[in-house]
């Protein structure tokens, strides 16, 4: 009789492979990008064209390459607004002690340290303090912003000639930063999907409480991800002072909503414990198409607004919604 | 009375003895500071904020927040100085029922997102923040409303007062606090707002509509942040489609949290955040009259948030383990 | 025989491609600091009526943003798309010198026009400028010393700190202040700076106000910092005792001037920005016009034009001075 | 009193409920009537407060109709429930902790427009008269944040007596009382029967359900197996009508060798939650800790285990004096917790089964670096033949098994990490009986197999059957060490119950 009772309340049988395969939110990325290349070369003649593509691609590679480790972090369970002020602030600081006569390689610590100590103060207040990391980063944001300005007043600072046109330099016919960007994607990818750690991110960010139960130490796997993201968005802030040859405090102005927006359409679950690096990986790429597609034909920037506000909602709302459907 | 009383009145009167000695400390250096007219000069900083941060309390406490109340504020602001631009026949009175009405609506579309399909308001509004700008910019066919099209009737408001020289924008202003103040303490729906934020698991159980509850803040932010957009064009005259209510959001938000309302919701009262409003206008006010540039207003902005927030933190901490010793033993 | 036939041939093919392209319209597109900018509508105007007469093709971009970066795939669109002239209002002095000179290297003519690129002249072929910004200043001084009757503080309400073009005219009202004995009874006391918005510059005046209650006068050479300002002297009814003047526009400015508020202000005509650089490109493009320091040419309704310095191209010799007079026959 | 001829106020017909495909209530048919006291028995996940919460409009049936004073009702919602007269007192108390006493007391019966005034002057002097009634001293314009469970457990119940109900739900509302306060709330139930109203009461514990009730239902696996009169049944009727065999079944627990001391705790003490326990616990040996809901057993579990470490007292594992800050420092030290609440604690809901099970062994499944997937997957499915759990893939997202399936998956993460000392704390919470009896094998296998086995429960048989030693826990105390012979369910109560002989009559 119990037996009876016992499988009745065993769950319903396993969704077939091809569901297991095709309902995936990087599947919906993919098929977007697709049909984003498909709708640019309609709009524009000029849009088809790889150099061009690549080197639109080089634009937005600072911001996707933090899209990554924030993807990270979001599995995590949780969100790091700060890091297009971050840099700024870490760019701009390198670019006035350079400019105050510190040695290039020295500036470029200081740089890295400053991205560095941002990432370790927003993860200080949000585990230390135990205060959420949206508020936090909010705040953070117009702090890091505003010191900014602060150093850098309203004026450009010119970085020397020899560290400037990173964008220039091209591997294979490919420019670095995008030579950069994939082998980040690669090794965070691995990273997330292959290492014990990439493995404890997940678990903590699908039951925080359970991973801490099963001896993972979440507090220094979320201090770690929030030192990456102040890591890696100083490398971001430098690549961008190398590739505009200056640096001003508006730097990255409104990044934020572009890496976002490129973790979220790559099917990362706002609320943690889902995503995949692929999944951004390849949401950067269809960012790009989209907003290259729209400037190369001429389309009026306030479109392009209405169409990045669109795209965020709608992948949250599509990625909720195969999420809830596959997870009974 | 009660410690819960006297909680909530320290934090205020917390806020309260800084403005004073912040306002002390800068008339020392600048005697000038401590007049009628810098007074007039903070209050007439504050009307826009005051507004937002009325509808911006009542989204926090009930755990949300809305950061597309600048553009609510731009696009409202556009529509009615595109109907005093193009259809000047129309009595311009008509503006605040229409700023306010689409205020509503655009409010309304964040609190449906948020309630029909179960999604974070931070990303929603984060959202919704790039449509409504991107639309303003398509309906105004990016071109800036200039003053001679704002009846001056309406500018008026911001210049003209009924009683102690005291413009009509800082009564509204401070007629919106005092209803949103009976509307949080004395409406049942008020109630069920911060107990929804208090407790979200438990609301329903009690009866509480959660999407009407949820609906009505957010709908209550973007109607205020309409009224704050007449107020925009009242205040300057013009509406343009990329600066008007740009970074609305951070400075509501930063008088919000120095006022006392908790992120995490439940916790928050008018009249500390009308202080925090005005705590804010008084650094506003004071930076250029001591000389200070206003690049470094941003900065202070970020950290006096930060600080609010970690003062919000240590109060819960040790509200937290006073709350664990039990009653009985 | 058969090389004289296939040389002559060549030529041939070649004359008709040179004539197909020409007969292909000129494209000329204008990317402004960010859209939204009522100041950038008069420029586009002038840019769309010359191209109309000219039968060039024309079309007005814009970031939603003025941020420094914010231009950048714009340019890198615009080359892609094969135009021929890039005019640009650059938003930063120097981050967009990367891209602007591969726009070069693809043979496309750079003009900044409206701003220039201080310090990175090399990165454009030529920048059109409204007036020799040498005389703004002393041109803005007059102004105010004729509303004050040279006597007394007067105070400077600017854009940014770092804002190029309004350090070069605060230095020159600086100089003139000083070596001109005509102003010696007017005294500089302060000079602030709202960051061109309404809000920062609406505190700074008041500060100014409170910190100097013997002010007399105001210069901002800047169009948010003037209005501000009115609008500040216009709602403490300060309107005799400090007079405010600087840089406007007429559009946003009508009312100051109507009620008496603002006695007079001055400005250039941007409309005539569009104008001249349509023409000059045109003429650099088809061999008309030499770009070179100390070239002249012809521009219907301007007469005749100056290369300067630099390559700098202005489009008239003096401010015009706006007030209740002549205030409605601008319609910009 | 009798109540058997009393009309009836609320009759179930063929109820049942699914969650996500499972049925946990099944064709449920019930008459409730007016002036009686009802109890509802059974345990843990057998289905009573599913069912009550149906009535309350928490849960919407999946089948069957209630029928209130003969008209046919659909019970949307608790909202619905409260017009129709009905309140649920939830079993851990729901509050708002930032609203006041008063307010919680007359949230979800406020009735009114949106826009309605709340009458605050008209609404405190309401509270105080109701606080007043139950002789419960709490400043009624205090917020909820800070009172103790038991207050507000009383503020629940007096928030439906204010309430004015014809039917009153209590979800194990006497856990967290002080005798004295049971006492209370018995007498004002008693009132509240002869007051022509129903009292709907659940609990397992049978002396309570004895002195109160008039009627007993008895659920077991989701169906209603029996409905009598309270005086019809003797206990051991009821408990054979709740677990469906005799008692005697469970005594499982063969003598094993008991070796060195594994586990020794010195004067731990975290104040406000418990102070100055020590104990030890010995290889092959099961020890049962014991005590009321908010004893604080579940605090000293999660201090041993560095998830809230003690800040006085010293632990030693193995005989040596060890310091252990969080439960990596416990699991490397050979300690395993198995948490009493499964979906918060427990597992990881939506990743997959294996995924689950190797949690807790990162070194076992990635030797260096990488993880390897064919070690973790034979790891798992030796796990998973070994506690049979029953599963349809190891990729199954762990969410889609069954409560008990879950546990033993939690379980069998734990056994990979070859634990000397295992604690376990509520195992058998909401799982089958069938699985329930695997559960107790397995813990006297462990035991056998040498190591040390705390045991936390609340289920009284089930510590008198596993247990060589029990403890029990009072206030933050540890107030009794009860060897197996002399451990009786009377005896753990009264060492449970603070200050008093036996339960309130």
């Amino acid at each position: 009789m119990t037996e009876t009772s016992a499988t009745a309340r065993d769950a319903a049988p396993p969704r077939p492979l091809w569901q297991v395969l095709l309902i995936r939110p990087e599947m919906m990325t993919l098929i977007l990008l697709l049909v984003g290349i498909f709708a640019g070369s309609q709009l524009s003649e000029f849009f088809l064209d790889t150099d061009y593509i690549l080197k639109s691609f080089t634009l937005s590679a600072e911001f996707a390459m933090v899209a990554l480790v924030l993807t990270l972090v979001i599995i995590a369970g949780e969100i790091d607004l700060s890091p297009a002020a971050n840099m700024a602030l870490s760019a701009c600081l390198f670019a006035w002690v350079q400019a105050a006569g510190v040695p290039l390689p020295l500036a470029v610590l200081v740089g890295l340290g400053a991205g560095l100590a941002m990432g370790a103060l927003n993860g200080a207040l949000v585990i230390g303090l135990q205060i959420p990391s949206i508020i936090v980063t909010i705040g953070t944001l117009i702090l890091y912003r505003g010191l900014a300005q602060i150093i850098a007043g309203d004026k450009s600072i010119r970085v020397p000639e020899s560290f400037v046109g990173i964008n220039d330099v091209m591997v294979a016919g490919i420019p670095l930063p995008v030579i950069l960007f994939c082998l980040l994607a690669l090794v965070l990818g691995l990273l997330l999907g292959t290492t014990i750690f990439g493995r404890q991110i997940y678990l903590v960010g699908t039951n925080e409480v359970a991973a801490r139960h099963a001896g993972v130490r979440s507090a220094r796997i979320r201090m770690i991800l929030f030192l990456m993201m102040g890591l890696v968005s100083a490398v971001a802030g430098l690549m961008t002072a190398s590739r505009l040859g200056s640096v001003r405090y508006d730097l990255g102005l409104g990044g934020e909503l572009q890496m976002v927006l490129m973790a979220m359409l790559g099917g990362t679950y706002i609320f943690g414990g889902r995503g995949t690096i692929l999944g951004t990986f390849l949401a950067a790429w269809l960012l790009v198409i989209v907003t290259t597609g729209m400037i190369v034909a001429n389309v009026l920037p306030a479109w392009q607004l209405c169409v990045l506000g669109l795209l965020l909602i709608v992948s949250i709302i599509a990625t909720n919604l195969i999420y809830s459907r596959t997870q009974r | 009375m009660t410690g819960w009383r006297s909680l909530l009145l320290r934090r205020e009167t917390g806020i309260a003895v800084m403005i004073v000695l912040f306002c002390l400390a800068v008339g020392a250096v600048k005697p000038q500071f401590l007049t009628l007219n810098s007074l007039r000069i903070i209050l007439l900083l504050t009307p826009l904020i005051l507004i937002g941060a009325m509808g911006q309390m009542l989204v926090i406490v009930a755990r949300h927040v809305d950061l597309s109340i600048g553009s609510i504020l731009g696009l409202t602001a556009m529509v009615a100085g595109m109907m005093f631009r193009y259809a000047p026949e129309v009595p311009w009175p008509l503006a605040f029922p229409l700023a306010i009405g689409l205020g509503a609506v655009l409010g309304l579309v964040n609190g449906a997102l948020v309630t029909l399909f179960r999604l974070p308001a931070i990303i929603v509004t984060l959202g919704t923040l790039s449509l409504y700008r991107g639309m303003t910019f398509i309906i105004s066919d990016a071109k800036q409303i200039d003053r001679q099209y704002v009846p001056s009737a309406l500018k008026a408001m911001s210049q003209t007062s009924p009683v102690f020289g005291i413009p009509w924008i800082i009564f509204i202003a401070f007629g919106v606090a005092l209803l949103t103040w009976w509307f949080a303490m004395h409406t049942r729906i008020g109630r069920q707002v911060f107990a929804l934020g208090s407790n979200p698991v438990a609301a329903p159980l009690r009866g509480i509509n959660v999407t009407r509850v949820t609906l009505t803040v957010f709908a209550i932010s973007g109607a205020l942040s309409g009224l704050a957009g007449i107020m925009y064009a009242s205040r300057w005259g013009f509406v343009n489609p990329s600066n008007t209510g740009n970074g609305f959001e951070f400075q509501v938000i930063a008088a919000v949290v120095i006022g006392g309302v908790s992120i995490n919701g439940g916790v928050g009262t008018v009249p500390g955040v009308v202080l925090g409003v005005l705590l804010l206008g008084c650094v506003s006010a004071a930076l250029p009259l001591l000389g200070i540039p206003g690049t470094t207003q941003s900065a202070i902005y970020g950290a006096v948030i930060l600080i609010a927030l970690v003062i919000d933190r240590m109060v819960r901490m040790q509200g937290r383990t006073r709350g664990t010793q039990r009653a009985g033993a | 025989m058969l090389r004289k036939s296939t040389l002559i041939g060549l030529t041939a093919g070649l004359a008709m491609l040179a004539g197909a392209a020409m007969a292909e319209p000129l494209k000329i597109v204008y990317i402004g600091k960010n859209t939204g900018n009522p100041y950038f509508d008069s420029i586009t105007g002038g840019f769309e009526d010359a191209c109309k007469s000219l039968g060039c093709e024309f079309e007005f971009v814009a970031p939603a943003t003025a941020e420094a970066t914010s231009q950048i795939p714009f340019i890198e669109a615009q080359i892609q798309r094969g135009v021929n002239v890039i005019g640009i209002a650059p938003n930063s002095p120097d981050a967009l010198n990367e891209v602007l000179a591969s726009a070069r290297e693809k043979g496309i003519l750079v003009l900044t026009v409206n701003g220039d690129i201080t310090g990175s002249e090399q990165y454009r072929d030529a920048t059109i400028l409204p007036v020799n910004f040498d005389i703004v200043g002393r041109d803005q001084v007059e102004l105010v010393g004729s509303l004050i009757g040279y006597e007394g503080e007067i105070a400077i309400l600017s854009a940014t700190t770092e804002a190029p073009d309004q350090n070069k005219w605060i230095v020159g009202m600086n100089e003139t202040l000083k070596s001109d004995p005509k102003y010696a009874k007017m005294k500089l006391v302060a000079t602030v700076y709202g960051d061109d918005q309404p809000e920062k510059s609406t505190t700074e005046m008041e500060a100014l106000l409170a910190n100097f209650p013997n002010l007399k006068g105001v210069i901002a050479p800047t169009t948010v910092g003037i209005a501000a300002a009115a609008q500040v002297v216009q709602s403490r009814g300060l309107a005799e005792t400090v007079k405010v003047t600087g840089l406007g526009l007429p559009s946003e400015m009508r009312d100051f001037i109507k009620d008496g508020t603002v006695t007079a202000f001055q400005l250039w005509s941007p409309y005539n920005e569009g104008w001249l650089a349509v023409h000059f490109a045109k003429g650099v493009l088809d061999g008309s016009i030499k770009n070179e320091v100390g070239g002249t040419f012809e521009v219907p309704n301007l007469g005749t034009i100056t290369i300067n310095p630099n390559n700098s191209i202005n489009t008239q010799a003096e401010l015009t001075t706006f007030d209740a007079k002549n205030i409605d026959e601008f319609n910009f | 009193m009798d109540s058997g001829s009393n009309p009836v106020l609320l009759s179930a017909r063929g109820i049942a409920k699914q969650f996500a495909g499972v049925e946990v209530l099944s064709d449920v048919s019930l008459d409730l009537r007016r002036g009686e006291i009802h109890a509802l028995l059974g345990e843990n996940g057998a289905g009573k407060s599913t069912f009550a919460k149906i009535i309350a409009g928490v849960h919407r049936p999946t089948r069957g109709t209630l029928v209130l004073n003969g008209q046919e009702v659909d019970i949307a919602n608790p909202i619905v429930a409260q017009r129709l007269g009905i309140t649920l007192i939830h079993q851990e108390p729901i509050s708002f902790p930032d609203l006041s006493v008063a307010e919680n007391l007359v949230l979800g019966r406020d009735a009114g427009a949106p826009l309605a005034r709340v009458p605050w002057a008209r609404m405190l002097a309401e509270a105080r008269a109701t606080m007043g009634l139950l002789g419960v001293s709490i400043d009624v314009t205090r917020p909820m944040r800070g009172l103790s469970i038991a207050d507000q457990q009383m503020v629940e119940i007096a928030r439906a007596l204010a309430s004015d109900s014809r039917l009153i739900l209590m979800d194990e509302p006497t856990a967290p009382l002080t005798p004295k306060e049971v006492a209370t709330l018995f007498t004002i139930a008693r009132r509240l029967r002869d007051e022509g109203r129903t009292v709907i009461f659940i609990s397992h514990r049978l002396e309570e359900v004895r002195a109160l009730c008039d009627r007993v239902t008895i659920f077991r696996d989701g169906r209603k197996v029996a409905t009598e009169p309270t005086a019809a049944l003797a206990d051991a009727d009821i408990i054979r009508l709740m677990i469906g065999r005799p008692l005697k079944e469970y005594l499982h627990k063969t003598k094993t060798q008991v070796g060195d001391v594994a586990l020794k705790v010195t004067g731990l003490t975290r104040p406000g939650l418990f102070r100055d326990i020590s104990f030890q616990v010995r290889r092959g040996e099961v020890v049962g800790l014991a005590g009321l809901v908010g004893a604080g057993r579940t605090d000293v579990a999660q201090a041993i285990f560095g998830i809230a470490p003690a800040e006085q007292g010293s632990i030693e594992v193995a005989g040596r004096p060890v310091r252990i800050p969080d439960p990596a420092a416990a699991i490397a030290l050979g300690l395993a917790f198995v948490p009493e609440d499964r979906a918060q604690a427990g597992i990881f809901r939506s990743l997959p089964v294996d995924q689950n099970i190797t949690a807790a062994v990162p070194r076992r499944i990635a030797p260096v670096l990488f993880i390897r997937r064919a070690v973790e997957r034979a790891l798992a499915v030796e796990a998973v033949k070994r506690l049979r759990i029953r599963l349809a893939t190891l990729r199954q997202p762990i969410g889609e098994l069954s409560g008990g399936n879950q546990q033993k998956a939690i379980l069998s993460r734990w056994l990979l990490t070859d634990p000397q000392v295992l604690i376990l704390d509520e195992p058998t919470r909401g799982i089958d009986i069938g699985v329930k009896a695997e559960f107790y094998d397995r813990i006297g296998e462990l035991a056998a197999d040498g190591r040390a086995i705390l045991l936390i429960s609340s289920e009284l048989p089930e510590l008198l059957a596993l247990c060589d030693r029990i403890l029990v826990m009072s206030e933050g105390r540890l107030t009794a060490e009860l060897p197996r012979a002399q451990a009786t369910q009377e005896a753990i109560m009264q060492a449970a119950v603070p200050r008093l002989q036996g339960v309130a009559a």
